[in-house]
């Protein structure tokens, strides 16, 4: 870990007065402390060759990991409020890399702004010194590439063009859905992942299961509903003449890697290839 | 098991939030949906059925776990109805209930694999237990 | 002392049901002034009025409060009882106590409590009314029709028919609109350009019709009988004296990347053009973005190949000022965006297209000649599916769509459906569809002749998603019928998408001060009884502008608006509105503020001698000239001094009101 | 600078230039100072030192039917009111000469009174100091602790569309002139309530504050006339003590200059300019700065509009916590 | 503030003919419910409201004024309510400076077509009212039964 710091404190010096220096909460999540750490590492190293400091949140808690829809569930909602509330005390716009956490804060930080049933009653457990209203924004790590970075940027900044890699973007359900709060991308023809393929130098592969979901969440529950799933997915991508797919979520990476029945196209986190073509990843 | 205490329709509609009096039934959720085959009952089955009463059947079926969350029907629904909210809200009335918990922390070590990330487990204890 | 008349309407149990009458009546009676008060079933019933009629000659009336529906429904039923027992027509007063009383409100004490205070209200007013005669204003023996597909067509044929002169304003370079576009029409399935190009001809060869193409308007003013018109005549390049619509200028034209607006950008066109074989007028038009010319100052050779010199280069927008009695909106509708439902992969595959487009593949004059190909590969389709109901039917909170159901789609759809059969019985063919709504003469059976005539399938629910993949599309959706999910593989995709009113219909609106609803459809004065009318005098409304409608009806209303703007131009000059302000001369300090708030400027001041014991002497006061005055009350509250008073609705009438109500 | 104006007055009348002068003469008291019209016989008796703090412009109004042109003499404050007059056209411009003079600030004599000078007999001044005689001997005040309280929010001492001016001026304006009413803003409702219920209620409704207001020029107000129903010679209740003066304040929004002559002649001490300040920085706030009477034609922001203002639910929404 | 269970407010709502007293039949004619203590008093347009009409309804007994209107760009007038709307801030700003409440005075834009929107606004213009209670700030004794 101390390397780790080192390395990317000696990122920010090194480009320090060239790049336009941004500060970011940063919300890595449980997952990518332990089964996600590439997903994590990746992320962090490239976010400070382009300029990027993630500051991450202390004392984070876990997000819950899925929406709770109920109106009168209160109680689940409190951990992302406190995240939210941490990143409005810092005055930074809060970046989240993985898919469900994204989901998580992005929709519960809108119950906040918008649900005056659910922002009473959760500020009345919390008992902040100023109620938190929703006031933070929260911004995917994809997100914060192309609207705060600029895929320009990332291309001029890329020292190992991914020529001639055919990518499939694979982004799921819950960057997309619902797009009234997400308001990721278009939910149906979403372009940001292919820009992104597109600015490290590497060949989008569109394909029409891509915004289709995993069944990551039933993976536990109902394996075969899963499997079921992922090689429409992964075969739908492959027809599509793509060599490998990438995504977001470690939910969905561990469904299209562990559940399908057999093993088409190799899954990779989009920041694993953001620090490869960065020239970030042999260092570590 | 059984269900110990009646669920009605208006309480389902006050834990979702949804009107189902909104539904047209033009079935474009049920059209969407990736789990279609595997549930009982499908998407627009759950509004035409909360708004007809039919609560028991809905909290009996199997077709309240096969829901991916994936939010397609919310999303594609001309009328904003937002089917989904409706399943969780069934589900939740269910596993609210003593004893009717749907996965235990007992159930899960079976259930482990080494790349499991940790969502899964959290999510799956959020969606399926109290 | 005035002597007022009550007469309280039940409307049947419209109102009696919810308010009870007798004690409104007996309340109004010990009113003051109050000498007759008195219920009845039905007011506006001829019994009623003679009721009225007569109680105002046995009563000596000189005042009438009428307790009945909204003023706006039987106002000016009631003015005309009045005067015929003769009376002053705005001697007489609504008091409101169905719309906004027994309508909204449960129970019958309360109703009927707030019943007696609105008549105490209009009683109050009545008091302080005094009799008005209305002024009279000049008539402009002249129409403007905004819009010239079939709806403005026909309005201005049926217009000029009856003699009179009309403009059409089209704002794209010909006339014909979108029923230019079509193919066939339903349900009698005839050749839609064979029936609309000879109309186009009619008004382009009609003396009394002149058609200003490639023109929108600037700007109004003025009012009902006397509007003036600025209209922008953009610059086409072409001199429309000269030009003899050869077309040779049309094909030497180097730059040929311009999207072919009339095709539905199915294919390109040149940047010097002539939008169809049938354009009127049958002119060109040079599109100066895409213009070599105009891009480099180079090219030129449109000019250079023609004989007639019509090409322009330095024409310039030009901007007529013309003048009009009446104005018909007929500026119609376009469909709306079809990349909103990209779950239908409309952006990401040519294979799935709208039924404009459509439309215009199946056109012997279309992009294919009318020959039904995929526009991916050409390749002759074999299996197609329509989407139904494509942004109709949406609620409000949705995240895209209208709310409202298009009217057309249904019967166009099972139009296509059919054509499609009938010209390649190999092809199949598939309907999802929510509704199928057909009421209309011959429509059902229209619709049940592609069922079981064509063997069109008709599936009961709607699609949730169509994948490209790669030679076919992959469509999902519900059969609701069989409670099964489907599956097709489509060669093609056709969305029946919604229409929505032109875009530039909510800047005319606001140009025109007349009013529209929340999806920009104009409104009709009355939806029953004034439907081809705007609430805003003088403004009339023809087809889709005012709301989804088929072809027939188009031309049925578009006759509708004609009949009331021909009764309009028959008249040589106009009733004023007599509730009109007026200036107190005694008070008046002619300090100029009213002028500046006047939106019609029907505020001038002249210096006059005045005596009055206020003032003796000469003094600058104001003058409103009551045939331009529309009565909207801006100058009487900008002036501090009171002199200004609205004739109607004057301070001491509304406060009266003020007083009755807070009694 | 008082000789100066008499010496130029004369000339312009005896040039004919101009018939009559508006200005000052003394009245009851020495430090009275009274509008007047002079003509070249009794043009020396006219006044112009640090008394003379009333505005005489409305006084041309009455003026406006006789033959001739009128020279009225106006401070730079004086000026606003003035071509608000005619942007109004209660006065027409081409019959006045308008003649600047030149202006130090005014002296209130009830200030000299509140500071506990009694029996006053003479005021002298030298420089930046007054000499006040009293029955009881002599007092040195410094001149800038005895000026009205208009000359401390002076709007400056630049004449507006004179035709010349005679003198020089000084700065008098200390501070903010609109720090007294955003202190009143600051206060709850139920505060400024108290506030204004404290101040109106000692409203005698003498009128003065009308009369004396250059905006105020209505032949007939809508308070004297039976007609406009609102009409009442003497506020029977709060209702109508408040009533009047929201009323008179909001018939010269956006013309009134602030000239501050309402609550200088209020004989209760009402702050009545702080009703009209408040729609002065209201107005600035939401339609942009705006100062009546700046120049003649100007069009008032209460007969305008943009297409984008503020909806009236501003008024709820801003000053938060006071709500 | 008063406690007396039978108080309930009275509120009178100016609205202008083209738009926003079409709005109120429409309402009507959609049965949508307000209370019975809104009366609407018909102006042809929002800036035929004179201040001094306010005023009048508060001493009267009024204990709330509403003015509806087209909304901005959809006058009849083309102007009216632009005016209006100027006119409206500045009596409103002023009401509240003297401490009146400012709940007790709103403008609200209502098209023809908005028969919902006039009875959501009417229904809880209503509330905010109850909520405030009686006017007695701007109250004349002598008016009050």
């Amino acid at each position: 870990m101390w390397l780790f710091d080192e390395i990317v404190k000696f990122h920010i010096t090194e480009l320090e007065g060239q790049v336009n220096h941004m500060k970011y909460s940063y919300y890595p999540g449980c997952t990518l402390k332990t089964k996600a750490k590439e997903l994590d590492r990746y992320g962090r190293l490239s976010a400070a060759k382009l300029g990027a400091e993630l500051e991450e949140i202390e004392n984070w808690q876990c997000c819950g990991a899925v929406y709770p829809q109920a109106e009168d569930e209160i109680a689940t909602k409190l951990s992302a409020v406190r995240t939210l509330d941490a990143a409005k005390q810092k005055d930074q716009e809060l970046v989240t890399l993985c898919s469900a956490c994204h989901h998580v804060l992005k929709r519960v930080n809108d119950d906040m702004k918008n649900n005056e049933y659910v922002r009473t009653r959760a500020n009345n457990y919390l008992k902040l010194d100023v109620p938190y209203e929703g006031e933070t924004s929260v911004i995917h790590y994809l997100e914060m590439l192309r609207d705060r970075i600029g895929f320009d940027t990332l291309k001029a900044a890329v020292v190992n063009p991914l020529k001639g890699v055919k990518i499939a973007a694979y982004y799921g359900c819950l960057l997309l859905r619902p797009s009234g709060v997400m308001a990721f991308d278009d939910p149906e023809n979403p372009t940001i992942i292919e820009d992104f393929i597109k600015a490290i130098g590497a060949t989008p592969i569109k394909y029409s299961q891509r915004n289709e979901c995993c069944g990551g969440y039933i993976a536990m529950e109902d394996k075969g509903a899963a499997q079921k799933r992922v090689d429409v997915i992964l075969s739908s991508a492959k027809n599509a003449g793509a060599d490998l797919i990438i995504t977001a979520c470690p939910l969905c990476m561990y469904n299209l890697d562990a559940n399908a029945t057999e093993s088409v196209l190799p899954v990779k986190y989009f920041t694993e290839l953001l620090a490869d073509a960065l020239g970030v990843k042999e260092e570590d | 098991m059984s269900l110990t205490n009646t669920v009605t329709a208006e309480d389902l509609i006050r834990i979702s939030g949804v009107d189902p009096s909104k539904c047209m039934q033009c079935g474009k959720c049920s059209g969407a949906c990736p789990s279609y085959d595997e549930m009982e009952y499908h998407p627009h089955q759950f509004v035409a059925m909360v708004r007809k009463g039919q609560i028991e059947k809905l909290m009996a079926s199997d077709a309240i776990y096969q829901c991916l969350s994936c939010f397609a029907c919310l999303e594609r629904c001309p009328r904003n109805v937002e089917p989904a909210k409706l399943i969780e809200a069934v589900r939740v009335a269910v596993i609210r209930q003593q004893g009717m918990n749907h996965m235990t922390a007992n159930d899960i070590p079976e259930k482990l694999d080494e790349k499991l990330p940790q969502q899964a487990i959290v999510s799956a204890m959020r969606k399926y237990s109290k | 002392m005035q002597r007022i008349g009550v007469f309280v309407c039940w409307c049947g149990s419209n109102i009696a049901a919810t308010v009870d009458v007798k004690a409104v009546a007996e309340a109004a009676k010990h009113e003051p002034g109050v000498v007759f008060s008195t219920d009845y079933q039905y007011m506006c019933s001829e019994n009623g009025q003679a009721m009225i009629r007569e109680a105002i000659k046995e009563h000596r009336l000189t005042g009438v409060v009428i307790c009945s529906c909204s003023p706006r429904m039987h106002e000016a039923t009631f003015r005309k009882t009045a005067v015929s027992a003769g009376l002053n027509p705005y001697m007489v007063e609504i008091a409101n106590i169905r719309e906004q009383c027994s309508w909204i409100h449960k129970d019958m004490a309360e109703g009927t409590e707030k019943a007696i205070i609105l008549a105490r209200a209009a009683i109050a007013k009545v008091h302080l009314n005094a009799p008005l005669v209305a002024g009279t204003s000049p008539v402009t023996k002249r129409a403007l029709v905004i819009g010239g597909g079939i709806a403005g067509i026909q309005t201005a044929l049926d217009i000029a028919d009856a003699g009179f002169e009309v403009d059409i304003v089209e704002k794209a370079p010909t006339i014909g609109g979108r029923m230019a576009q079509l193919d066939k029409t339903f349900p009698t399935l005839d050749c839609s350009a064979c029936i609309l190009t000879p109309k186009m001809v009619d008004a382009a060869q009609h003396e009394k019709i002149n058609i200003i193409s490639y023109a929108e308007l600037d700007s109004l003013s003025g009012f009902v009988g006397n509007f003036t018109a600025k209209i922008r005549k953009k610059a086409r390049f072409i001199d429309e004296t000269k030009c003899t619509g050869c077309g040779i200028c049309t094909e030497k034209c180097p730059s040929r990347k311009g999207l072919n607006d009339f095709n539905m950008g199915l294919n390109t066109r040149g940047a010097v053009y002539i939008p169809f074989a049938q354009a009127i007028p049958n002119v060109a038009v040079i599109d100066s973005a895409q213009c070599i010319h105009f891009r480099t100052g180079k090219c030129g050779l449109c000019e250079k190949n023609c004989s007639a010199g019509a090409i322009k280069f330095d024409q310039k927008d030009e901007i007529l000022e013309r003048e009009y009695g009446a104005i018909v909106v007929a500026t119609g509708f376009k469909p709306i965006d079809a990349s909103a439902f990209n779950e239908y992969a409309y952006s990401d595959s040519p294979d799935v297209v709208t039924s404009l487009e459509f439309e215009r593949i199946m056109n012997a004059a279309g992009p294919t000649k009318g020959k039904l190909v995929r526009p991916s590969d050409g390749k002759h389709p074999h299996e197609i599916v329509f989407i139904q109901c494509v942004g109709s039917r949406c609620t409000e909170d949705a995240t895209k769509g209208k709310p409202y159901c298009s009217k057309i789609c249904c019967m166009y759809t099972a139009k296509h459906a059919m054509l499609v059969r009938e010209k390649y019985p190999d092809v199949k063919v598939h309907v999802f569809y929510i509704d199928a709504r057909t009421p209309g003469k011959n429509f059902d059976e229209f619709y049940r002749r592609a069922v079981e005539q064509y063997d069109v399938d008709y599936i009961k629910g709607m699609v949730g998603k169509v994948s490209v993949e790669q030679d076919h599309l992959h469509v999902q959706g519900s059969d609701l019928i069989n409670n099964e999910q489907i599956h097709i593989n489509a060669d093609m995709v056709v969305l029946a998408t919604a229409i929505e009113p032109d875009p530039t219909a909510r800047a005319l609106g606001t140009m025109l001060t007349a009013s529209m609803d929340t999806n920009d459809f104009f409104t009709e004065a009355h939806p029953k009884l004034r439907p081809v009318e705007s609430p805003t005098a003088g403004v009339f409304l023809s087809g889709v502008a005012q709301g989804p409608k088929d072809i027939p009806e188009t031309v049925a209303q578009a006759g509708a608006a004609a009949a009331k703007v021909i009764g309009l131009l028959c008249k040589n000059e106009l009733t004023c509105n007599p509730c009109v302000a007026h200036a107190n001369e005694a008070l008046c300090n002619g300090c100029s503020q009213c002028e500046r708030v006047c939106p019609y400027g029907a505020i001038t001041y002249e210096d006059k001698e005045v005596r009055s014991p206020e003032f003796r002497g000469i003094k600058r006061i104001a003058v409103v000239n009551g045939a331009i005055c529309q009565g909207c009350g801006a100058c009487t509250v900008t002036c501090p001094s009171g002199a200004m008073d609205l004739k109607g609705f004057s301070n001491s009438q509304i406060m009266a009101e003020v007083d009755a109500i807070c009694r | 600078m008082q000789e100066m104006i008499k010496e130029r007055v004369l000339t312009l009348i005896n040039e004919g230039a101009a018939d009559r002068v508006l200005a000052w003469e003394t009245g009851e008291f020495f430090y009275d100072r009274t509008p007047k019209f002079f003509d070249k016989n009794n043009v020396n008796d006219l006044k112009y030192d640090s008394f003379c703090g009333a505005n005489v412009t409305k006084y041309l109004i009455a003026e406006m039917p006789k033959e001739g042109k009128t020279i009225v003499l106006v401070k730079p404050c004086d000026s606003y009111s003035l071509n608000q007059l005619c942007t109004e056209h209660r006065v027409n411009r081409e019959k006045v000469y308008a003649l600047g003079v030149g202006c130090r600030g005014k002296i209130d004599v009830e200030k000299l009174r509140t500071m506990g000078i009694k029996g006053i007999t003479a005021i002298t001044e030298e420089g930046d100091t007054l000499t006040v005689s009293t029955l009881y001997g002599e007092k040195k005040v410094a001149r800038k602790d005895a000026l009205l309280d208009k000359c401390l929010c002076c709007k400056g001492k630049e004449h507006k569309g004179v035709d010349e001016v005679i003198g020089d001026s000084e700065e008098t304006s200390v501070g903010d002139k609109f720090e007294m009413v955003a202190k009143l803003e600051a206060m709850t409702p139920d505060e400024r309530f108290e506030f204004w219920r404290g101040e109106l209620s000692k409203c005698i409704r003498c009128n003065a504050c009308r009369n004396v207001c250059p905006a105020c020029s209505c032949i007939k107000c809508v308070f004297d006339n039976p007609k406009s129903g609102v009409d009442n010679k003497a506020a029977a209740d709060d209702f109508e003590e408040n009533m009047f003066h929201i009323i008179r304040a909001y018939h010269v929004a956006g013309r009134c200059t602030d000239c501050g002559e309402c609550s200088r002649v209020c004989p209760q001490g009402i702050p009545l300019h702080l009703l009209n300040r408040k729609m002065i920085k209201d107005i600035n706030e939401l339609y942009g700065d705006y100062q009546a009477g700046a120049e003649i034609g100007q069009r008032h922001p209460l007969t305008d509009y943009t297409l984008s203002d503020d909806e009236p639910s501003v008024v709820h929404e801003r000053g938060g916590a006071n709500a | 503030m008063s406690v007396n269970q039978e108080w309930t407010p009275n509120i009178v709502a100016f609205c202008c003919n083209w738009c926003s007293y079409a709005g109120a039949d429409l309402a009507g004619s959609g049965r949508m419910n307000y209370p019975a203590n809104v009366k609407i008093i018909r102006i042809p347009c929002s800036c035929r409201l004179n201040p001094l009409f306010v005023l009048r309804a508060f001493q009267r007994g009024a204990d709330g004024v509403i003015l509806c209107g087209c909304h901005p760009g959809d006058c009849h007038y083309s102007t009216g309510n632009y005016y209006a709307r100027r006119r409206m801030t500045m009596l409103f700003s002023m009401l509240d400076y003297l401490g009146i409440e400012r709940g007790r005075t709103r403008v609200e834009w209502v098209s023809a077509a908005e028969g919902a929107k006039f009875a959501a606004t009417m229904n809880d213009f209503v509330k905010t009212i109850t909520d405030l209670g009686e006017n007695k700030k701007l109250e004349d004794l002598r008016c009050k039964k």
